[in-house]
């Protein structure tokens, strides 16, 4: 599993490559935009080709505590196995989730950019 | 006939890829000994996570041991049914375990709920202490 | 620590894929383990080919009994190392047996050849009427 | 496991798509171009992604009879982990191997035509 990185502006673009569960959670979550709780995200599922529940929960508490901070944590680009999870979860009726990553960014820009 | 493939796996997390992955491919062989259609993803998808959560389930929720007790896992081929069982010692739980409310951001708790969503039939059986965890799907 | 996976697949060619892929994850996660180059493709596929020869061989030369027996196929992770162990109940064999001939156009005989070249360690120990084939192999 | 075959005048590609062992041989050898001792024959492994001996037992078998009919096999792009299958086994030194499809084509029409 790798994560990288790219900055767009005020936003960061996370993409997650390969699997995430109970062993690669915790990649994710030191990745430096999702540590930084007030850095808004886009995270870019497309490479991703597994999820459970515990890649879930990493992806919902990193939204709680960006939104704790008034960020925000964007899902752009889920495959249909990734959207099986979110929503027998209902986790897409808390997150935005885009089929688009740059539509996700230039959301995510505009919040980014209200006073 | 009916068939049976055992896997025995280190009960550590790391090991719950392997376990997933081995499910996807007994759900893939079943689906080509049937002939039935290899691009209906939902029934290898169904077999992968609902491995995926179980088996870090009873990893997770382990007596916690000097050194980590092997996970066995059987997986029963039918006709055009494939059951998964794992066993594991660990302390008696509800396969109903009701998910929490996502609205309160729960980062965990999810996982039986994924399991009864994309299997058929769940059943957990508590045996001489033993719990031992069903899950089954039929093509 | 060692660690262990065993796998006990039905005594059926169908499942020699099944054997020889578990047989490459194996590999691969004992290179992960390792940060070890995932790109040395040499290594995984020893073990991929090795197991689906060996898989076989138990398989072909199993005695005519009214239903096959299950095959175990242990994968022993040390360190730097994996070793796979297969055993059969099959009549004595050498492990050392010499490939045919190429230009005499042979349709069989290759197996032990191949994997004798891509391992670095092979036994085949004869212990109370069983077979115990390994295979080993260093990073 | 699949075969497909396409026919250039008198020589037929034989594409082999997937795995080549124990199991899946005799896909192969039910295919007509194979089952023809005087078609002569390029087997494409450009998608072959394993072979074992019984799939190399398969190809030799192959050989022998269209070679005892006049005809030839000729093997085109293989990947690395099937060339070293043909290596340790010397199969290399029976068969006309090339790297290139079309090459191996042109070889083959060329062979046909001989009187
Ligand atoms: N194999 C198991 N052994 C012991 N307890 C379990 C097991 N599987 C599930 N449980 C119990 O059921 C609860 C719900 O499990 P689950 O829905 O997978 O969510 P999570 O594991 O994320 O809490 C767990 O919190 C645990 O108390
Ligand atoms: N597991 C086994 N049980 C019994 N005999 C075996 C076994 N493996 C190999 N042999 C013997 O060794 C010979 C050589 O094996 P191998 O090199 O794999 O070639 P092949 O199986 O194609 O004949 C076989 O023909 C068989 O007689």
């Amino acid at each position: 599993m790798t994560i990288s990185e790219t900055t767009k502006g005020r936003v960061t673009i996370v993409s997650v490559i390969g699997t995430l569960e109970a062993s690669t959670t915790k990649e994710l979550l030191k990745s430096p935009a999702i540590i930084d709780p007030t850095q808004t995200v886009v995270v870019d599922l497309e490479k991703l080709n597994f999820l459970d529940s515990s890649g879930l929960g990493a992806l919902i508490g990193t939204l709680r505590k960006k939104r704790e901070a008034g960020a925000e944590t964007l899902i752009s680009c889920m495959n249909d196995r990734i959207r099986r999870v979110f929503e027998i979860t209902n986790a897409q009726r808390i997150f935005h989730v885009f089929d688009d990553t740059s539509a996700a960014v230039d959301y995510a820009t505009q919040l980014t950019s209200r006073p | 006939m009916n068939r049976i493939i055992t896997l025995t796996l280190p009960g550590e997390l790391v090991f719950a890829r392997f376990a997933s992955e081995t499910a996807a491919k007994a759900a893939l062989m079943l689906i080509n000994s049937c002939n039935a259609d290899a691009n209906d993803w939902k029934f290898t998808h169904a077999f992968e996570l609902a491995v995926s959560e179980a088996f870090t389930n009873t990893v997770a929720y382990a007596q916690k041991l000097s050194s980590p007790q092997p996970v066995t896992i059987d997986f029963i081929f039918e006709s055009q049914r494939l059951t998964v069982t794992i066993r594991d010692t660990n302390a008696p739980f509800s396969i109903e375990t009701p998910a929490p409310e996502i609205d309160n951001y729960p980062e965990r708790g999810f996982g039986l709920l994924l399991i009864r969503n994309v299997m058929d039939t769940v059943t957990c059986v508590r045996e001489n202490g033993t719990n031992i965890i069903s899950m089954s799907k039929q093509l």
